[in-house]
């Protein structure tokens, strides 16, 4: 009813949160999901879905490592497949939920507060996927310490030149550091879920795990203070890891690979990417539990608006590759440009212009990005899209590069398709384990967000 | 007037906080333990089979035949100079003189019988290196490596050990740096050799006679691995 | 080397080996025939004694019979694949449930053990008695000579401990001058493939060789009764003196008895052909190194025919651009098919093999011999400019006839170097190398002929495999069943053996006591370099066994004939023999020049009878990697690229551009392998001859238009693991009459296709830096052509300060006017570094491991920017009718700005202190970045376990010098880096610095036309720094600034100004 | 059970309905001369730790360490790969010179970054006392509302003006709506 109300009177801000709200209701709200809610028959299927598609990744990985890489479909030239596809897609997706928390955070965009906390979560699953990736892929998976600084007997160490080493490096740091600003952002909703628990054994587990929290002020300041930190390291580092991944190519000397443009709009690919990953979580999830109230209309056209920025500025990256190909005349790119057009796997390329650059076009009309159902479809041809770009770079660019000689092709076999959906699995396994497990929407901060809009007051530290 | 309170709220019991920041510590300090452990474990005999003697189908003493009788090493390592292996003796080497004498003691019956039937000694080995190691005795040799840096003093062992890490860092180690270990050549089989207090100089003079290469090609990977 | 390689040998060199290395040390007797009657030693025991319990109650007349039905059972199926070398069978993804599950829990068995790294305990087993002059950890080199067909090529062969592990040309050997090919180096790995027959087998059943002695002397005693009358020999064509020698005195044993000859890809042609001219058999040879003006006609010299790896070296040494004015030769060929030759000439004329006869004739006629011939204007025009360089060059110009050409044509090309007065300066004749010239065909229909009319009761199988290649229309087996016994000696047992009663594993050439002739008639000893892998012997064994010496060893029979042709020698065998034995050659047999007189004339020749230009001719060719099928067990020249078409594992019929767009024979390039894998192609039926084949096409530019090309060797049913069941059997549709070429068939796509492993499909340089050439006119003009385009930056262009090299620096240069594409760069590699086969699966996948690789490019094709179909044969354009061709041999350039090296994770690819770009396979994780990275595409990636672990015979062939690569891991070419460090190592041990040329590559030590050279280019008097001095020496894509230390010198072809002019 | 246990008054404590009314009554009872007073809220009160007395640098302390921290872990990170590349091991890779600083830059930046992360969480907890899932306020049954709704004040019984029946007096004319004695068990 708020939307109609909103409709007619425009210029009236709309709340982000819906009115009546008070402390205990939202605490209740919020809590019953994980304490008291019963387990819907939809969320037992959905697990059994999805954890049994997590045994077809372990069955996967089992062949892998028996038989070797050969069973994918990677070749001379094209070293590099689904494995890294699949590695760049996830560590995208990954980007929104640290951005959401820290960098709205420090824009103080109160909008934030209902979708921080599962875009978080979400961001840690998505790592943990991307993170098996570059594992899955070396020849020898059992020798990957290697790429660790440690004092080995044979007196070597890694070679820090290369950026699968900064792969190395950014990927764990983003992964640690998203994993405690998850985990500090946690700690009062842990503490309150122990004071609600109904039986001892929840007592005690949330107590462990909120660590006796019980909210002074001297905790709370330093508490504010630290988050505050985070927040504001966690911002560069989201930044540096999609540029870090970037890296990867642009450091190579591939042509299709190297060039300047790809760390901003790897970024901005990734953001794009992990807003609408956001969204296709967001939608059926506040649906399922009743939280239209927290996650309003409002939120998601805020999100829908991020896309649109986000996917613009992915469309220029696509324009100055093509503008400087053809600008150097340098014969390499020039070539690689034009295989794209008309290469092989240029249906690919088209695809990619149609879900990344034209489709997100809708998002300029209001009345989509508040239909939910579009944006719903609309977040699945962005995840469908930014995946096939990641195929284009690592594909097409490899498949003819310097010697005509060694021009090749790449097709992907079974059990790249199976590694592939089974990390689909994984991340939707981990993310129906947490909305039960854990408050989807941060209690803590809804409760500040109760005060602050009684009290009209925009903003806080 | 004041309200007595049942302790309902009450979850833990105080010892709780201790053990709650112990454990926490603990396994903080338990995985870097358990790291350190790996490193020093890679380093220990148990993997480098250091000073780790096995057993022979015949107890052959080198202390007997290098200390005792003073027996050249050359004498049944054979190519030691001229190859990359130093060479295990055929039976027939052995025969040589225990064709004479002991040739009836019980324990060298092996050998007797080796040589009648035409069948070969299995001896274990002791040094062993890996097969991507490409290792050359016979340059060591001729650029005044003695026996003794690697082998350690084979006439003290009753029973040959492996007196060595022989661990890639023990390789560099004098790859780095070899003038510690230059000899006169004609100290190279001297088993008792003790590097003289004025090593520093004289391994710079040896090494620019033996036209020793630079440690940047000593320790480019191709040099042991190919 | 590694100690640990070191006890794998020792423990080898246990048994009859060991010793035997003593003995080849001391040159003297040979005789070692001591292997025990049990055969319980052998390895295949229990195999072979389940197959006697299959056979138990089987009656043993029909054992031949029941072995075939064997060999359909599955079990028995099953055991092969065990034996056999499990690289090609390993690698298809299909996996049946249990098989899964199995692996699912080893798989975490293996993760747990990757990790620990102690070491078991390991023996060591030294020898007994140490053979003399034996270092353990050094290499012997012995000289032998491998036969091959009316030729033989001096060999010196690596051994390691008594193992033969690498084959090199002999220097002093004139059919070799150092070199050797791409057949002579995979020979190895016949003696050590595990698909050999291993014993003697009476019905397939194993007999020792002592039965074998008493049944030959029962089966001899009931042929004298006829004197012979019913007794056959049949062998190939046989140079060695002594097994002529032998059969000889075996034929007077049996005056009635007949010998008769039959090789499948040996052509009577040039018999005949001689026979014409000269009224006798003579044999040619040919001395290109004389010739200023060279015209083939359809003749491939450089690449197959006896003496073909001397005459590229020859050849190549006239190709240089920089001599004397004039000095570089021309090469004029006429061929119906893209052949090596042929891709080298300046001017090539696509023609039917049927219209070269006429050309021939018209060539004659221009020179005044028999009467003028009408051609079409374009060839007019082409053989006038020919014929006039020619008769400019009288005296220092050749024209060389094909092996499957027609005796006219043969005749004619005498008779035109006659007139020409080429005999005795770039051509001479000798007797024939052959020890019994004869018409093979005739042979052979003779013998057929007394089969059939149940003339033979006993039959000698000499080498050679009738059953399977014998025409199709002589139906051999059918009149082979009706010899009472039949005797097959053969390595294999093959489609003949099991037509046969006796089966007698033949001895490998580096296994048993021989010799034979060069095609410039010197003889060579063949020694063994090993005792007989298993219950092996040679044709000289089986002779023996009829003649009244059985039992008589090999070595006996060689020193016998020596012993009396020494006689008419300078020296006695006694002094002599340890000379031939260390020279490879014996002194003073190479034949003496003969002047024969022409009895000639190209008048006297019947009308031509000519081919309407419209009818298709179907050409039968031996095949350029495994010949006429017998090396289809080697899997190294299977996976081996053929030259011109780059196919590997398959042959397939080959068609021109024009043909195959008139006949919409397509080329689909897959996803899965793309250009560089997997091509599908029209399948064709091809009836021929009253018999059919099915066929896949392949697409050759430069073919003539209505020419079909089939090769021979494939489609073997018999061959052993790799070779079986391999493409299709062109001696399907090969007949008597139509042996080389046949008329009037019918060719028509079935609509299937089928999926053609190409190593390299894309034929253009794309503009690009790759390929530099030009003609010789332009080099004089311009000698810096290779650099306009493009420029190396300068060295410190570079935030990063250049890295010095001032000690060796490690460079190669290779000369792309001297390389023709021969191919043995390849194999050598192969064999010096133990390469892995990884079979025709995984060479779809584009997963070929070759460090290696020859690239071959179409020059002046239009630039196919099309991407989906780059470079399709199949979109046609005229340029594809007769492209200039190029080949471009593609080993790691050693950049020293590698772009592997920065992007390597863990430093397993480092630069070392020379500048070698080396690779630590034990540190490699395999990430594949830098094979992405490379702008060469020379890594190759173990991508599955392609190494054969378990199999002990590849144990005994592998190099121990270099690591054995498993899975998981990348590999690359090192320039031989364990060349360098050994040759360095004996150089320090002599306080001396290396000599330019001591070091010298496998690929550089293979070449015959010395096209590879490797050296110091800190040196500026080593040869490799001299050839990169010259203006023609450039990098590939030098603008990438990689710095490669290979460098290029650029093609420079000689066209005739004439045909220039369009 | 609880009769039987021996145990000692921790404090006394006062609970709120509205942050309003605890700021005010936290405010008054520091004015009263109050020291050892901590409030409990179920979120951030603006203003609250300065009303109980937690200022100054004390209360910026974890910035602080966080600094130093990420100072650290940045140094490190260059030194560890500038030691491997040109003082241990130094190998001639692709012709780089040995130390190719602009390609130790990713690596350094992220090892800054943990490191400060690290610091800042670390010390939080540690200054926090963190974790300690007992505490006498526990033992106050209502206090389970301090993580839901309601706004807790207590004076500790250490506070040289603690006096049980006094401090109660003067927490209840703060109109807290209930008072509880805090105990402690030994």
């Amino acid at each position: 009813m708020s939307v109609t109300q909103n409709m007619q009177v425009p210029r009236e801000k709309e709340p982000w949160l819906e009115p009546g709200h008070t402390y205990a209701s939202v605490t209740d709200k919020i809590a019953s999901a994980v304490l008291t809610r019963p387990l819907g028959i939809g969320w037992l299927a959905g697990f059994a879905l999805t954890f049994s598609i997590v045994m077809m990744l372990f069955g996967a990985c089992a062949w892998l490592f028996t038989k070797g890489v050969g069973i994918w479909g990677i070749n001379i030239p094209v070293g590099w497949g689904f494995a890294i596809v699949n590695f760049v897609w996830w560590i995208g997706i990954g980007h929104a939920g640290t951005l959401i928390s820290a960098i709205l955070f420090l824009l103080n965009q109160q909008w934030r507060t209902s979708i921080n906390r599962f875009a978080e979560a979400m961001t840690l699953f998505a790592v943990a996927c991307a993170g098996l990736f570059p594992l899955l892929h070396t020849g020898r998976p059992w020798m990957a310490y290697y790429m660790m600084p440690y004092p080995s007997t044979m007196g070597i160490w890694p070679q820090f030149r290369s950026p699968l080493i900064w792969d190395v490096f950014a990927v764990s740091t983003y992964g640690t550091v998203s994993l405690i600003f998850w985990f500090v952002g946690l700690l009062p909703d842990l503490a309150t879920l122990r004071d609600r628990a109904k039986t001892k054994w929840q007592q005690v587990i949330f107590g462990m795990l909120s660590m006796g929290w019980r909210g002074s002020a001297r905790h709370w300041r330093r508490y504010q203070v630290a988050y505050l930190l985070l927040a504001g390291l966690a911002t560069p580092l989201v930044l540096s890891v999609h540029t870090v991944v970037s890296f990867d190519f642009a450091v190579g000397i591939v042509p299709g690979w190297h060039t300047t443009i790809f760390p901003p709009y790897f970024v901005a690919g990734a953001i794009y990417s992990g807003f609408a990953m956001v969204l296709t979580l967001a939608i059926p999830m506040r649906a399922a539990y009743g939280m239209e109230d927290f996650i309003t209309r409002r939120h998601l056209e805020q999100m829908a608006k991020v896309m649109l920025a986000t996917g613009l500025i992915v469309a220029y990256g696509y324009f100055i590759e093509f503008f400087l190909a053809f600008y150097s005349q340098n014969k390499f790119d020039f070539f690689m440009t034009e295989q794209r057009l008309h290469g092989p796997y240029r249906w690919f390329y088209y695809a990619l212009i149609l879900c990344n650059i034209l489709t997100p076009q809708l998002l300029w009309i209001k009345k989509v990005r508040r239909n939910i159902a579009a944006l719903f479809v609309i977040s699945l041809v962005i995840n469908t899209g930014m995946w096939l770009e990641r195929f284009v770079i690592v594909v097409i660019s490899l498949t003819r590069d310097f010697m005509p000689s060694a021009w090749g092709r790449y097709s992907a076999t079974v059990w790249d398709y199976a590694t592939f959906i089974g990390t689909l699995g994984l991340f939707t396994m981990l993310m129906f384990l947490f909305v039960r497990g854990l408050p989807a929407i941060a209690i803590s901060e809804m409760r500040e967000l109760v005060h602050q809009e009684s009290h009209g007051s925009e903003g806080h530290q | 007037m004041l309200k007595r309170n049942a302790d309902m709220a009450q979850i833990f019991h105080r010892s709780a906080n201790f053990i709650a920041r112990a454990s926490l510590l603990g396994g903080a300090l338990l995985a870097g333990a358990a790291l350190t452990a790996v490193l020093v474990l890679a380093r220990s005999p148990y993997i480098t089979n250091e000073r780790v003697t096995r057993t022979q189908p015949v107890q052959f003493s080198h202390k007997h035949h290098v200390g005792d009788d003073g027996i050249d090493c050359r004498y049944c390592h054979t190519s030691v100079e001229s190859s990359a292996y130093a060479g295990i003796p055929p039976t027939r080497t052995c025969m040589n003189c225990h064709s004479v004498l002991f040739n009836n003691v019980g324990y060298l019956e092996i050998i007797r019988e080796s040589y009648r039937a035409d069948e070969s000694i299995q001896w274990t080995k002791v040094h062993r290196l890996a097969d991507y190691v490409y290792f050359n005795h016979g340059i060591h040799i001729n650029k005044g490596i003695g026996c003794s840096s690697c082998h350690g003093s084979v006439n003290q062992m009753p029973l040959i050990l492996q007196a060595s890490p022989l661990n890639m860092n023990w390789c560099l180690d004098c790859h780095r740096n070899p003038q510690a270990n230059l000899r006169p050549k004609d100290q190279i089989f001297n088993m008792d050799w003790k590097a003289p207090a004025n090593q520093e100089e004289v391994g710079r003079q040896l090494a620019a006679e033996y036209k020793l290469r630079t440690t940047v090609e000593l320790t480019s990977c191709s040099t042991c691995h190919r | 080397m590694s100690e640990h390689e070191h006890e794998k040998q020792l423990r080898i060199l246990q048994g009859p080996q060991g010793q035997n290395a003593a003995f080849k040390r001391r040159h003297d007797h040979g005789d070692h025939d001591d292997e025990p009657e049990d055969l319980t030693v052998h390895k295949h025991r229990l195999e072979l004694a389940a197959v006697r319990e299959k056979l138990k109650n089987k009656s043993g007349k029909q054992y031949w019979r029941t072995l075939e039905e064997l060999s359909e059972d599955p079990h028995f199926t099953e055991l092969l694949h065990r034996e056999f070398p499990r690289h090609a069978s390993e690698w298809d993804d299909s996996v049946d449930r249990r098989d899964f599950l199995k692996l699912m829990g080893a798989s975490l068995a293996l993760a747990g053990l990757a990790g620990c790294g102690r070491p078991d305990e390991t023996h060591i087993v030294p020898y007994v008695k140490q053979p003399d002059g034996l270092v353990l950890g050094k290499p012997n080199f012995y000289a032998t000579a491998m036969p091959f067909g009316a030729d033989a090529v001096g060999v010196l062969v690596e051994s390691h401990e008594g193992r033969p592990t690498k084959i090199e040309g002999n220097p002093d050997h004139p059919s070799s001058l150092g070199a050797t090919s791409a057949i002579v180096q995979a020979s190895i790995l016949n003696l050590y493939d595990p698909d050999r027959s291993q014993t003697v087998l009476e019905g397939g059943e194993i007999r020792a060789w002592s039965r074998f002695l008493d049944v030959a002397q029962e089966l001899a005693t009931s042929v004298k009764a006829t004197s012979g009358a019913n007794f056959r020999i049949l062998t190939g064509t046989v140079t060695s003196p002594t097994l002529a020698w032998q059969l000889k005195k075996l034929l007077t044993l049996y005056p009635q008895a007949k010998w008769h000859q039959w090789e499948p890809a040996v052509s009577d042609g040039a018999r005949e052909g001689a026979k014409l001219a000269f009224g006798r058999v003579v044999n040619t040879v040919y001395v290109p190194a004389k010739a200023d003006v060279i015209l083939s006609l359809d003749a491939d010299f450089l690449m197959s025919g006896p003496g073909h790896i001397s005459y590229a070296r020859q050849f190549a040494r006239r190709r240089s651009p920089d001599g004397a004015k004039d000095s570089m030769t021309r090469l004029y060929v006429v061929e119906p098919t893209p052949t090596v030759t042929g891709s080298n000439a300046d001017h090539k004329l696509p023609m039917r093999a049927c219209d070269i006869e006429l050309f021939a004739r018209a060539l004659a006629a221009k020179l005044g011999h028999g009467s003028a011939v009408s051609l079409p204007a374009e060839v007019e025009k082409w053989l006038a400019a020919a014929a006039s360089d020619l008769e400019k060059a009288r005296g220092s110009s050749l024209v060389i006839a094909g092996e499957q050409q027609s005796s006219a044509v043969h005749a004619l090309a005498h008779a035109i170097n006659a007139a020409l007065g080429n005999t005795g300066t770039t051509l001479y004749y000798t007797e024939p190398v052959e020890a019994e010239p004869a018409n093979q065909l005739d042979s052979l229909r003779d013998l057929c002929a007394d089969m059939d009319a149940g003339k033979v009761d006993l039959l000698l199988i000499l080498g050679g495999n009738p059953a399977y290649d014998a025409p199709h229309d002589f139906d051999f087996v059918s009149k082979l069943k009706k010899v009472h016994t039949a005797v097959h000696l053969s390595p294999y047992f093959d489609e003949t053996s099991a037509y046969c009663q006796w089966h007698v594993s033949e001895s490998h050439y580096l296994e048993s006591w021989s010799d034979a002739r060069a095609h410039d008639g010197t003889a060579s000893i063949i020694q063994p370099l090993i005792s007989p892998l298993y219950y092996t012997k040679s044709a000289h064994d089986i002779v023996a066994a009829f003649s009244d010496k059985p039992g008589l060893p090999p070595y006996e029979a060689v020193r016998g004939y020596w012993t009396e042709a020494a006689a008419k020698l300078a020296f006695t065998v006694e002094s002599g023999w340890r000379k031939w034995l260390n020279d490879g050659v014996v002194t003073g047999t190479k034949f003496a020049p003969i002047a024969p007189a022409l009895k000639f004339d190209p008048a006297s020749l019947p009308a031509f009878s000519s081919v309407p230009p419209e009818q298709v001719e179907y050409l039968f060719r031996p095949d350029p990697t495994i010949y006429d099928g017998r090396f289809a067990n080697n899997g190294w020249l299977q996976e081996l690229p053929k030259p011109v078409t780059k196919l590997t594992w398959d042959n397939a019929a080959l068609v021109s551009p024009r043909f195959a767009q008139k006949k919409d024979f397509a080329h689909k390039v897959m996803a899965r392998g793309g250009e560089h894998g997997q091509i599908r192609t029209a399948v064709v039926d091809i009836a021929l001859n009253g018999s059919k084949v099915t066929a896949a096409t392949w697409t050759l530019p430069g073919q003539a238009e209505n020419t079909v090309v089939l090769h021979l060797g494939y489609g073997r049913t018999r061959a052993g693991y790799t070779g079986t069941n391999k493409g299709f059997n062109a001696y399907m549709v090969r007949t008597s009459k139509t042996l080389w070429s046949a008329l009037g068939g019918e060719i028509t796509a079935t609509g299937d296709d089928y999926p053609l492993a190409c190593t390299q499909y894309h034929f253009n340089v794309e503009a690009r830096q790759i390929l530099a050439n030009a003609s010789l006119d332009e080099y004089k003009k311009n000698p810096r052509f290779a650099h306009e385009e493009f420029e190396e930056p300068e060295k410190d262009n570079s935030l990063y300060q250049a890295f010095t090299y001032p000690g060796h620096a490690w460079g190669m240069a290779i000369d792309l006017n001297k390389c023709n594409g021969c191919n043995a760069c390849v194999v050598a590699c192969q064999s010096e570094n133990n390469i892995a086969v990884v079979g025709k699966d995984q060479v779809l996948r584009a997963r070929e491991m070759h460090w290696i690789r020859i690239d071959r490019y179409y020059i002046n094709t239009p630039s196919s920017t099309d991407g989906h179909h780059a470079g399709d044969t199949t979109e046609y354009s005229p340029a594809l009718d007769n492209p200039q061709t190029h080949f471009q041999p593609v080993p790691c350039m050693q950049c020293e700005n590698a772009p592997c090296e920065q992007v390597c994770p863990v430093g397993a690819t480092t630069h070392s202190a020379e500048g070698l770009n080396d690779m630590v396979y034990n540190r490699c994780i395999g990430t594949r970045y830098c094979s992405n990275n490379c702008p060469y595409k020379v890594r190759r990636f173990n991508f599955l376990r392609f190494q054969d672990w378990e199999t002990p015979q590849f144990k005994l062939l592998r190099n121990p010098e270099v690591t054995v690569r498993s899975r998981g891991v990348m590999e690359k070419c090192t320039y031989c880096v364990q060349r360098i460090n050994n040759r360095r190592i004996e150089a320090e041990k002599q306080n001396r610095p290396i000599r330019d040329g001591e070091i010298v590559t496998a690929c550089e030590a293979v070449c015959p036309s010395e096209a590879i050279v490797f050296g110091d280019i800190n040196d500026p008097n080593s040869k490799v720094a001299k050839m990169k001095a010259q203006q023609r020496n450039y990098a590939i894509n030098a603008e990438l600034n990689a710095r490669p230390r290979t460098t290029y010198l650029a093609a420079v072809r000689n066209p005739n100004a004439e045909l220039e002019k369009a | 059970m609880s009769s039987e246990r021996h145990s000692q008054i921790f404090g006394v404590m006062g609970e709120f309905s509205t942050p309003e009314d605890l700021l005010a009554a936290t405010r008054k009872t520091r004015e009263a001369g109050y020291k050892h007073i901590e409030a409990y809220t179920p979120f951030p009160v603006e203003g609250l730790s300065e009303a109980v007395g937690f200022t100054g640098f004390r209360s910026n302390l974890v910035a602080f360490l966080t600094l130093l921290g990420g100072i650290g872990g940045g140094l490190s990170g260059f030194g560890l790969q500038y030691w491997v590349s040109v003082i241990t091991y130094p190998i001639n890779i692709g012709g780089r010179s040995l130390n190719s600083w602009p390609a130790f830059i990713p690596v350094t930046f992220e090892l800054t970054v943990l490191g400060a992360s690290l610091t800042a969480v670390i010390s939080m907890l540690a200054l926090n006392k963190l974790p300690q899932p007992y505490h006498p306020v526990f033992n106050v049954q209502r206090f389970s509302q301090a993580s839901t709704d309601k706004f807790f004040l207590c004076i500790e019984a250490r506070d040289p003006k603690f006096d049980l029946i006094q401090t109660a007096k003067f927490l209840r004319s703060l109109h807290a709506q209930h008072v509880n004695e805090v105990k402690d068990e030994e």
